[in-house]
């Protein structure tokens, strides 16, 4: 392999050597349980203390505000399990939700509570005209991620929490694709409560958080002992705990640079990609996009012999073919926006991190078209295509190396 | 995920491509379900003498096909119609369980190929592709 | 200090240096989310794999019927909510549970579930007949622990099951504080589920796991993605799933030399602090004992302080005061057995490991007396007792260095 | 959790004993909540000349009984009658939330043992101790 190329952020992230050092002496000699009387435990009880206090600081939130949670999904869930359970009511999301979301909505149908899942539109945005309209008297919580995991599209969270505040409801956005990634600050944002999951952004897989205004109480997820004030027991992964903090200390501090950076590169791949592969589009939104995010679908091909050819080439991608999704179907966000089965089996997502390239971005640019060259020269639907004129023979660009 | 014999059958396909003047050609699967397999034979008294695919699918659905070109080559249609999913599964030293219906996938390319080879003969086949109804499944991460 | 012994092992224990190591290459160079397509990923999936057979193995389940979680808790609230969310019905539990489960089932009485707590002896043991006695027509669900935290009672677990399977009820033990310590087979045991954490047991504080018997199937507590067979969402900690199976391993190939080691230690410190300190008592089962457990109520003096003074003397232990239980009332466990609040308020709980030695066993014997005589001094309630005859004066044992 | 200065004097309690021919003595608190004071007070023309406490509690409730003592030494009565909970703690340099009802039950140790002084004296006190009605509390791990 000539390359290796890492350009599945949006899934995980490696742990930052920053991050990893911070944690080491919660994984060796500071092992007190927090919760104990002895001296011992004040080295771990306090950084969890500085944890807590660093991570509100960079989302705008007060330390107790934010509850550690051991994922994304716990947290996720603990937000809407916890109001409903406590305020029974009717919960508005969306349809392009992560299925932390989304499947803990279709839970919450099955114990009998009324969810509208809300439409976006064809680059994934949520109207909040849509929101407003869909509020019921009986409505108790509005959940609208803030970014998407799949198209990389940011909503207008602003102005969706505007219209909850307006109207008094618990407003909580699933922001693990945001949070590390654009600027986060949860009073402009308005929120009352925000997911975010420590190993999109440089931590490690297993630690995440809850922000909770003060005053909005919801039931624990995880009951026990009075850790978390009492929201969530379990002794603490302190580790974790700490390098969660670490983690994001790193991303807020580099963001504006990176990003800039990210922003390049993800713009070059985009362009390189449509103008060198025909047939294939682009999803999600063009300028309202995670720094990171290129989501592309290539038609005549399917999703996951992509990725495996990618791989052979060095290049760890996504896709939200069904193939990969788990389910019978291709992603659930792809079909929101409109694609046909047909097409959204053939997308691919590529997420760039801060440690990606030019050279990453020239070699993916180099490699992908060949790939997909050589899949529809094998694909019948290819094939189907030329014969009936949906589809011209076309040669390689050029301008590939 | 996959085993070497499927990774090598992915990455190295064998007989990919068409055969303009096929004696049966066979297509299975649904695009909407994200597999297509279409089978191409050649066949001499009997014997199958050149087989090629084309399939629009996932890696196992592709090495699937590959395999069973080899298989059918250089048997008797009777042969031909014997290979079972599951002996192209052991061929390929096995298939993730999510990816078993890409070999029953391959095994009905096969029958359709032989209907047609038959009804392009004049002949009423006594067997029948189903084609497939499954659709690709990964249940477990 | 001359002397520094970590004595609570119940409550937390160190990181194994196997473990760690057997951690590292997942905290640095295996990244990958176990749930994506590319080879890098195959590192981290058969990671979990090995990990999930190797739990099994160690405990007599089949690989698919491990669950691995975050921690003891969410173990707990996923078999008691996942269970009775499913089938809706009475649960039977005791007084004397850890309060991951505890406070689950309040949790569940405010839903509306009927919950019957059972009633235990001054040993703390749970009598199969009362058991028996306290099952409805519509008891779904039982929970027993194996071993209780405090007290370190072990539980007849298999009697207690056979009632469960008697009846055709569902079994969950949370058998925290046993896995990694005294020998368990899910079958030999009878139970249908089983909650382990991982910190009770050299692996890091936020790992766990829940066994739950085939076909038996409790409702997910964590929605989302499909890991764990769709039963815990959350991308996996690979690393802390590895480190779990490695301390596993590791406390179960040395679990009997350990636990005669510990018994010999365990022995000599309750004969000590008997023969030594006056007005003093044990608690919990003598013989039917976590082999590292020792908790004996002192008379006259509060635990915090004890706690404090032992601490500054470089001990590490625990209490059921109230002022380290974070409630208003001193440990449950300790009223359930039938001591006073004066008596449960005075409780110390040594919990020792397979890392400490005989020294640290004549350190404490050493330290301890000298303690309680210095606070019961200080205490105007031994001066009541001495006054009004309840109490004599007495001289430290010349026994002690 | 606890300040250097609390530490400190619980580590070394000033003021530790009984007063034997005390001019008054107050006892506040409860063991079933698992903190009681004793405090002596030797009062000569009106100024306390000598105290000592005994404390069954936490590391909280001995250090502020160690530092009211300190405090009311050498003061008048009605000097010693201002002493507030607040004071008590800010002198060790703040407690815990959980702990600050121990420094109420000093300030009503003090009170106590000076209602005890005024009834020797023949005196109706103008002023009451309550005793401490909270028990020991740790809200947060
Ligand atoms: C018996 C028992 N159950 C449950 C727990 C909770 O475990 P964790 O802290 O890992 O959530 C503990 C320990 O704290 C325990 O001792
Ligand atoms: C938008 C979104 N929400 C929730 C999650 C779940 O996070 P975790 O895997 O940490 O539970 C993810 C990532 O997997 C995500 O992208």
């Amino acid at each position: 392999m000539d390359h290796f190329v890492y350009a599945d952020h949006a899934a995980t992230t490696r742990i930052r050597p920053e991050v990893l050092e911070a944690m080491m002496p919660f994984l060796t000699e500071h092992y007190g349980n927090p919760s104990s009387m002895y001296e011992m435990s004040d080295v771990t009880e306090m950084a969890i203390l500085d944890a807590r206090r660093t991570v509100a600081e960079l989302i705008g939130a007060k330390p107790n505000e934010i509850i550690f949670t051991s994922c994304g999904s716990e947290s996720d869930n603990m937000a809407l399990w916890g109001i409903l359970r406590k305020k029974k009511g009717h919960l508005i999301t969306t349809k392009i939700e992560h299925h932390a979301v989304l499947h803990t909505a279709e839970a919450l149908e099955k114990e009998g509570y009324a969810v509208t899942y809300l439409d976006v539109d064809k680059d994934g945005l949520v109207a909040p005209e849509a929101l407003e309209a869909a509020i019921r008297p009986d409505t108790t919580l509005i959940s609208i991620m803030t970014a998407n995991n799949e198209i990389g599209t940011v909503e207008p969270i602003r102005e969706l929490a505007a219209v909850a505040k307006k109207h008094k409801i618990t407003f909580h956005t699933d922001a693990v694709q945001a949070v590390g990634h654009i600027p986060i600050d949860v009073n402009e944002l308005g929120v009352d409560m925000l997911s975010a999951s420590g190993h999109k952004f440089g931590a490690p897989k297993g630690i995440g958080f809850l922000y909770v205004r003060g005053g909005v109480l919801p039931l624990p997820l995880i009951y026990g002992g009075g850790q978390e004030r009492g929201k969530r027991a379990g002794t603490e992964n302190i580790a974790f705990i700490v390098g969660l903090a670490k983690a994001l200390e790193l991303a807020v501090a580099e963001m504006e640079e990176t990003n800039r950076k990210l922003t390049r590169m993800r713009d070059r791949l985009i362009d390189g990609i449509l103008r060198d592969i025909p047939y294939c589009r682009l999803n999600g939104s063009r300028d309202k996009r995670l720094p990171g995010n290129v989501n592309v679908s290539i038609e005549f091909i399917e999703g996951e012999a992509l990725l495996l050819k990618l791989d052979m080439a060095g290049i760890c991608a996504s896709s939200g073919s069904a193939c990969t999704t788990g389910s019978l179907d291709p992603s659930h966000v792809l079909l929101a926006i409109g694609l046909t089965h047909e097409v959204a089996h053939g997308s691919l997502r590529i997420t760039l991190g801060g440690d990606n390239t030019d050279e990453d971005v020239d070699y993916i640019l180099e490699k992908l078209p060949g790939i997909v060259k050589y899949l529809r020269d094998m694909s019948p639907v290819w094939e189907d295509a030329l014969k009936n004129g949906q589809a011209k023979e076309y040669e390689l660009c050029t301008a590939i190396k | 995920m996959y085993s070497d014999k499927v990774k090598d059958h992915f990455e190295h396909p064998r007989n990919v491509g068409e055969i303009p003047d096929a004696d049966g050609v066979g297509l299975v699967g649904n695009q909407k379900c994200g597999d297509i397999m279409k089978m191409y034979l050649k066949i001499e008294n009997d014997v199958i003498v050149d087989v090629k695919f084309k399939t629009y699918g996932c890696g196992a659905a592709i090495a699937t096909s590959s395999m069973a070109t080899e298989m059918v080559k250089g048997k008797t249609v009777q042969e031909a119609l014997q290979i079972t999913n599951k002996a192209v599964m052991e061929a390929l030293d096995g298939l993730p369980p999510v990816k078993v219906h890409c070999s029953v996938l391959a095994e009905e390319a096969i029958k359709a190929a032989l209907e047609d080879y038959y009804k392009k003969q004049g002949k009423e086949p006594d067997f029948k592709a189903t084609g497939c109804s499954h659709c690709c499944r990964k249940d477990e991460a």
